[in-house]
């Protein structure tokens, strides 16, 4: 029993068929918590006001989004050694994901930084980073949809994904060295927890493991569905030939 | 029970609006294509199926 | 391989269009900025570095297309690719071919810009430096990017679309190099960094780009 | 320096057109493959080019042994006659004397200074055939030669395979008008087609067919 059986499409059907009622509860269950606790029961910050409850959604989506990418690059890469076709539908699938994981990150970065730093948008390095990956997904996803024949999309999206990557890192240096930016650091992200209330905390937390099964769920179900147009696809093709 | 935001409601009100928007866009395409894709194959293994028993029988 | 870039450099010049266009192009991009932008000089001047090497990165994007399009079309990309040259050679070799028609005369015409756009005296030599470091990784990412799409019918738009993020950190160094040159501060960082991407691209994408184009032709 | 097939898959858009294909190519010897249309010819030799993956089987060729003279000529229509020539025997490494030989051979030394795209159809297969001559590559594996070439032309080109199957060369031909090779033997693929009964085998390999969840 190895974890490539799940490579195999009907293996993972098998498994994704069982395993996602579970995740969609718990997702349901993670993101409703998290999420009235993050906005009813904390208390207003100090310096920021109310504005912190945006922190529920602003962290869990920005940590997703990046993540997502990384589950991406992996994927890719199982895609492009071992040739698993579950694994580039799995990439295929979680793209749109990331892509409004991004956005939510963006959307909501703008909205608290509007009373807060006094504008909707700065050049901010983070801000500007998940700009720039919003067209790496973009362009990601436009590459599969360009590509009719779909083991070749697999592959070209795949060394698309990998040098992206790359690039997206080196893009963050870049930014980073281009502008010193205004974000809060250390005081409000996850690598300091001592600074950050245990009030805020919890909720947090609960919210980011939220955002987590909320991606699992979307990408197994959506994975369902590649593999299932895949066999459309493959279905079609056998009739046209008889 | 709606907690007191101040001046930051706009921002904090918006920024859940959006967000549930955009997700729930999203689990709605998702559903939608599954939905759409699932119609199909269900088709075509139907087509497929009888196309076996001809060959069978 | 010198045969290859014997032929593309001849074919950029009888058909025209290549050379000329990029250039012209980055000379529009220059008139049309203080046009849009106003004649003042002291506006024109902070924002010459980031206009000239945005122009530049678009004249660049704009022949790239043609780098592996033409050679798919008539058939001779197959046949490169049964012949004895390394799909990764003809690769590096046609990324050479298209910086020396476009990345090349778009350092050299730079400065002449420069004047247009009044960019102050000790930024020319680091414009020219700073292009002629980083255009090569114009060319070479480009070219990454024309073999994701060479078997596409419409993959010109698609093409800016995976290209122009890849772009990003080329663009900040380089823009970079030349601000700080114009302001008479040290520009050592930047241009270490710069030429590391250059460096890296054409260390690596050729690799890439290979197994972009061997993956369209199957 | 054979070229061998054995046990032979290919594929064309992901579903396989040949099955079960296999010959043996010998030095001095030339092999027509007949079928209609679709049957899946060129699939067959982008694949013994390694221009694309078979689905399975085995191919034995000599290392940089096949010339490959696809459908499309790869003429570059800005370059004149000559130079198109001169440009793949620098790729293949032959020399100029072998771009002169071949000028010669195909008929073509009148038009070496006219550029490719002032040439006729007949006149640029001409020259993407005389790519050949300079590859100096023993296996010819040819396309469709005779597209758009006359009566004339045609002879004088099986005139060409006989003086390189004289060699000690080889070639691997689809076509379908008879080239006057008397010598080639005949290979007709529609036996080998990936046919309905043999679905299920041909289909194995995919992971999204067959019995499902």
């Amino acid at each position: 029993m190895s974890i490539w059986e799940y490579a195999n499409p009907k293996k993972f059907m098998q498994t994704s068929a069982w395993a996602l009622p579970w995740a969609l509860a718990a997702t349901v269950l993670c993101l409703s918590v998290g999420l009235i606790w993050g906005f009813f029961f904390t208390p207003d910050d100090y310096k920021q006001g109310a504005t912190v409850k945006i922190i529920y959604l602003h962290v869990p989506a920005a940590m997703m989004a990046i993540n997502a990418w990384v589950m991406m690059l992996v994927a890719s890469l199982i895609w492009i050694v071992r040739r698993h076709h579950v694994s580039a539908l799995a990439a295929k699938a979680a793209a749109p994901v990331g892509l409004t994981f991004t956005l939510i990150a963006l959307v909501t970065g703008a909205l608290w930084g509007q009373p807060m730093w006094g504008t909707w948008w700065a050049w901010d390095p983070r801000l500007t980073s998940f700009l720039i990956l919003c067209l790496f997904y973009m362009g990601y996803i436009a590459l599969w949809s360009a590509v009719e024949d779909p083991d070749t999309a697999a592959d070209l999206t795949g060394v698309l994904c990998i040098v992206g990557s790359v690039f997206a890192v080196l893009s963050r240096y870049a930014v980073n060295f281009w502008n010193q930016g205004l974000h809060q650091g250390a005081s409000l992200s996850m690598d300091a927890k001592e600074n950050v209330s245990d009030v805020f905390w919890i909720p947090l937390v609960i919210c980011i493991a939220g955002f987590i099964l909320l991606f699992v769920t979307l990408v197994l179900m959506r994975t369902r569905t590649e593999i299932r147009a895949r066999r459309v696809a493959a279905l079609l093709a056998r009739e046209r030939l008889a | 029970m709606m907690p007191d935001l101040g001046k930051y409601a706009f921002a904090v009100l918006a920024s859940y609006g959006a967000t549930i928007v955009l997700i729930g866009a999203l689990v709605a395409l998702s559903f939608r294509q599954r939905a759409r894709v699932k119609k199909t194959l269900d088709e075509v293994e139907a087509r497929a199926a009888a196309q076996t028993g001809k060959n069978d029988g | 391989m010198i045969a290859l870039l014997a032929r593309d450099l001849r074919l950029a010049v009888r058909a025209g269009g290549g050379f000329g266009l990029g250039l012209a192009f980055f000379l529009l991009v220059a008139v049309l900025v203080p046009l849009g932008v106003g004649p003042q000089g002291d506006t024109l001047a902070r924002i010459a570095p980031g206009i000239l090497w945005v122009g530049a990165l678009l004249a660049c994007l704009l022949s790239l297309d043609r780098i592996f399009a033409l050679d798919f079309e008539d058939g001779s990309l197959d046949l490169l690719a049964t012949s004895p040259v390394p799909m990764e050679g003809a690769v590096a070799v046609k990324a050479l071919a298209h910086w020396l028609v476009t990345g090349l005369p778009l350092t050299l015409a730079a400065p002449v810009l420069g004047v247009l756009l009044y960019l102050p005296g000790p930024g020319y030599l680091w414009l020219v430096v700073s292009l002629a470091l980083g255009t090569p990784a114009l060319s070479v990412i480009g070219a990454f990017g024309a073999a994701l799409v060479v078997g596409l019918k419409r993959g010109g738009l698609l093409m800016s679309l995976l290209v122009l993020p890849l772009y990003v950190p080329t663009l900040i160094f380089g823009a970079e190099v030349v601000k700080r040159g114009a302001a008479g501060m040290e520009v050592a960082t930047p241009l270490a960094l710069l030429a590391g991407i250059t460096a890296g691209a054409l260390a690596l994408l050729p690799f890439a780009a290979a197994a972009a184009i061997r993956v369209n032709l199957r | 320096m054979e070229l061998t097939v054995r046990n032979l898959s290919v594929a064309r858009g992901g579903i396989t057109v040949l099955e079960g294909l296999g010959f043996t190519l010998a030095p001095g010897r030339a092999l027509v493959l007949r079928g209609p249309n679709g049957v899946g010819k060129t699939t067959l030799l982008r694949t013994l080019c390694g221009l694309q993956p078979a689905v399975r089987g085995e191919i034995a060729a000599p290392p940089e042994g096949l010339a490959y003279a696809s459908h499309a000529d790869g003429l570059k229509s800005m370059l004149d006659v000559r130079e198109n020539l001169a440009f793949w025997a620098a790729v293949f490494g032959t020399g100029p004397a072998a771009v002169a030989r071949a000028l010669e051979r195909m008929n073509l030394s009148t038009l070496a200074a006219r550029r490719a795209a002032n040439l006729s159809a007949g006149q640029k297969r001409r020259l993407g055939l005389a790519r050949l001559l300079v590859s100096g590559r023993p296996v010819w594996v040819l396309d469709e030669p005779t597209v758009s070439l006359d009566t004339a032309s045609v002879a004088l080109f099986a005139g060409v395979i006989r003086d390189h199957l004289g060699q000690g060369g080889s070639a691997l031909i689809a076509t379908h008008i008879d080239l006057g090779l008397d010598e080639a033997e005949i290979l007709d693929l529609t036996p080998f087609r990936a046919a309905t009964g043999a679905l299920a085998q041909a289909w194995g390999d995919d992971p999204f067919l067959g019995d499902f969840a």
